[in-house]
């Protein structure tokens, strides 16, 4: 048996196994023999030779294997011990309460087993992005916490990933469109303007040629009217449509 | 692939998405082609209108989104209305923005500069009135040209549009948030 | 409220939530009683079950929460698979199954099945947030008592204790046929 397990050792390792229970539970089902009637003495001889064999890997468990090895011998002995036989009184075998470890180890085992495939269903999962729910609710307050900050930032970054033949050049500090805007707002809350509001930045001649190519642009297309009553004076601006309804 | 296949993938990308998704990132993702993406939404949209859902399929700049049906919103409100709040999403924010500083601008203009349909972004926020319609570009096709309005101003708390900051302020803020 | 509503309610519930909901706290939301929320769960469970659906309602450490159905999960895992990073050793393994099998247990009914040291396990696994101490037992010492955690069912997606793989009757009868 010692020399028919020596080919066999090699490919087992000791660390390979959780436990006593777990290579005594193996070298039983290796001998394929009874669960119920171990022989002891069998048994014991490959277990220990199994030890020996790896005592030069340093384990953690060690003491529990060797633990296991002493209860095997007195089991061993016990069972050489003569017994006096009493019919009456049922023989007690000294393996019972090793028996009843291994199918409760055995039993854990397979229940590990299980737990392990689960594991393995459960290896890989679907993950859902996490964000906010997106303006389900019109709320007021939505727009509220938002800064004109908020607004430039996103604006500039969204001009820094923007490649394209149209650039727009955010360092100019005015645009005629945003006079033109401005136009827009002005006529809204007051009807009429001079060409001066328009003119933010006194000092900038950038101003000053924006918001009168602004108001040449809106003149053009019929949205305001211009008046000027005396040469270099200040321009008055009106909205061309109230003009038109207060003439009819 | 069997149509109820493709729907039921879009169904699970849309949710785990957790965003609005672009037909051409959902094609992307599940291999199929931009036709098959749209039979598959509006098989579910058909699919989300029974009264026993409480999820819809909605469109948002120019993607599509799951988002809870607007009868339930009354509803979840006090419990999940907070959370929105926090933070506008991605999409208005950049089309506002856009708004703000390149007005007046067209649809296709907000198109060119944020890659993805705008029109859903747009309908959101003249439905807020923080933009408006304020002219039609000389052009072919004389497209409508967005404007902000007084609303917006009101909202961002500027006198006039003339007090949007400009990107030099931008960069002294920054110096000065470092500080 | 009507049942089509209160289904479409725990649906959007459902929906806005990313972790698992227990049935008491989808009550609390929705203003439903727990009745009606496991029939509106079931109600959305029939909903789902139909090919074109991609979602589906599961249950998990007795919450509920949305998932894309499994048949999916090969198209989508290029795009949202997410592997689990550490694996149990098979010492780890068989501690815990001790614990979900036996629960509540302690160190030295631990030991005394699996016959060696079980202190490394149990630190590894009360860290991993497998498991717990759950009690103390009466006996000399009043020695801790563990049990699994919400966690555990999580990563082993199950609903409940109740559901832990079972031994088929052939292993049955293999490992504790003489009790």
């Amino acid at each position: 048996m010692a020399a028919k397990s020596q080919s066999d050792k090699q490919e087992f390792k000791l660390e390979s196994f959780e436990g006593p229970l777990d290579l005594l539970l193996f070298l039983i089902r290796k001998s394929e023999i009874n669960i119920y009637d171990i022989p002891i003495a069998t048994i014991i001889e490959q277990y220990i030779e199994y030890l020996n064999y790896s005592t030069k890997i340093d384990l953690e468990n060690i003491t529990d294997f060797y633990l296991m090895a002493a209860t095997l011998l007195y089991i061993k002995s016990r069972m050489l011990l003569p017994v006096e036989v009493d019919l009456a009184e049922e023989l007690e075998d000294p393996r019972t309460e090793l028996v009843e470890k291994l199918i409760e180890y055995q039993k854990f085992k397979k229940l590990s087993e299980l737990i392990e495939e689960k594991g393995q269903e459960a290896e890989w999962s679907i993950e859902r992005k996490s964000a906010q729910p997106v303006l389900p609710f019109q709320d007021e307050g939505l727009w509220e916490q938002v800064t004109v900050w908020d607004l430039l930032k996103t604006f500039s970054s969204i001009l820094s990933s923007f490649s394209s033949e149209r650039i727009i050049d955010m360092y100019e500090e005015v645009t005629v469109n945003e006079k033109i805007t401005l136009i827009y707002e002005l006529l809204d809350s007051t009807g009429e303007f001079m060409f001066t509001d328009l003119v933010i930045k006194k000092s900038s001649i950038m101003e000053v040629i924006c918001s009168f190519l602004a108001v040449l642009e809106l003149g053009k297309s019929a949205v305001i009217l211009v008046y000027q009553n005396k040469l270099f004076g200040d321009i008055l601006i009106k909205e061309r449509e109230v003009k038109a309804r207060d003439e009819a | 692939m069997k149509p109820e296949h493709s729907s039921a993938l879009v169904e699970a990308v849309l949710f785990l998405e957790n965003e609005p998704v672009d037909p051409a990132v959902i094609a992307r993702i599940t291999g199929l082609n931009r036709r098959e993406v749209l039979e598959a939404v509006e098989k579910l949209r058909q699919l989300y209108a029974r009264e026993a859902h409480g999820l819809e399929i909605i469109e948002l700049g120019g993607g599509y989104v799951f988002s809870a049906k607007p009868r339930l919103w009354d509803m979840l409100k006090p419990h999940y209305g907070k959370r929105s709040e926090e933070k506008l999403s991605r999409a208005a924010l950049e089309t506002l923005s856009i708004a703000a500083y390149s007005q007046p601008v067209t649809r296709q203009e907000i198109e060119s500069i944020r890659g993805v349909s705008a029109d859903g972004m747009i309908k959101l926020l003249l439905s807020r009135s923080l933009i408006k319609e304020v002219g039609k570009k000389n052009a072919p096709g004389k497209p409508v040209q967005y404007g902000t309005t007084k609303d917006f101003l009101k909202t961002f708390r500027l006198a006039s549009i003339a007090d949007l900051p400009k990107m030099d302020e931008l960069d002294k803020e920054k110096f000065e948030g470092d500080e």
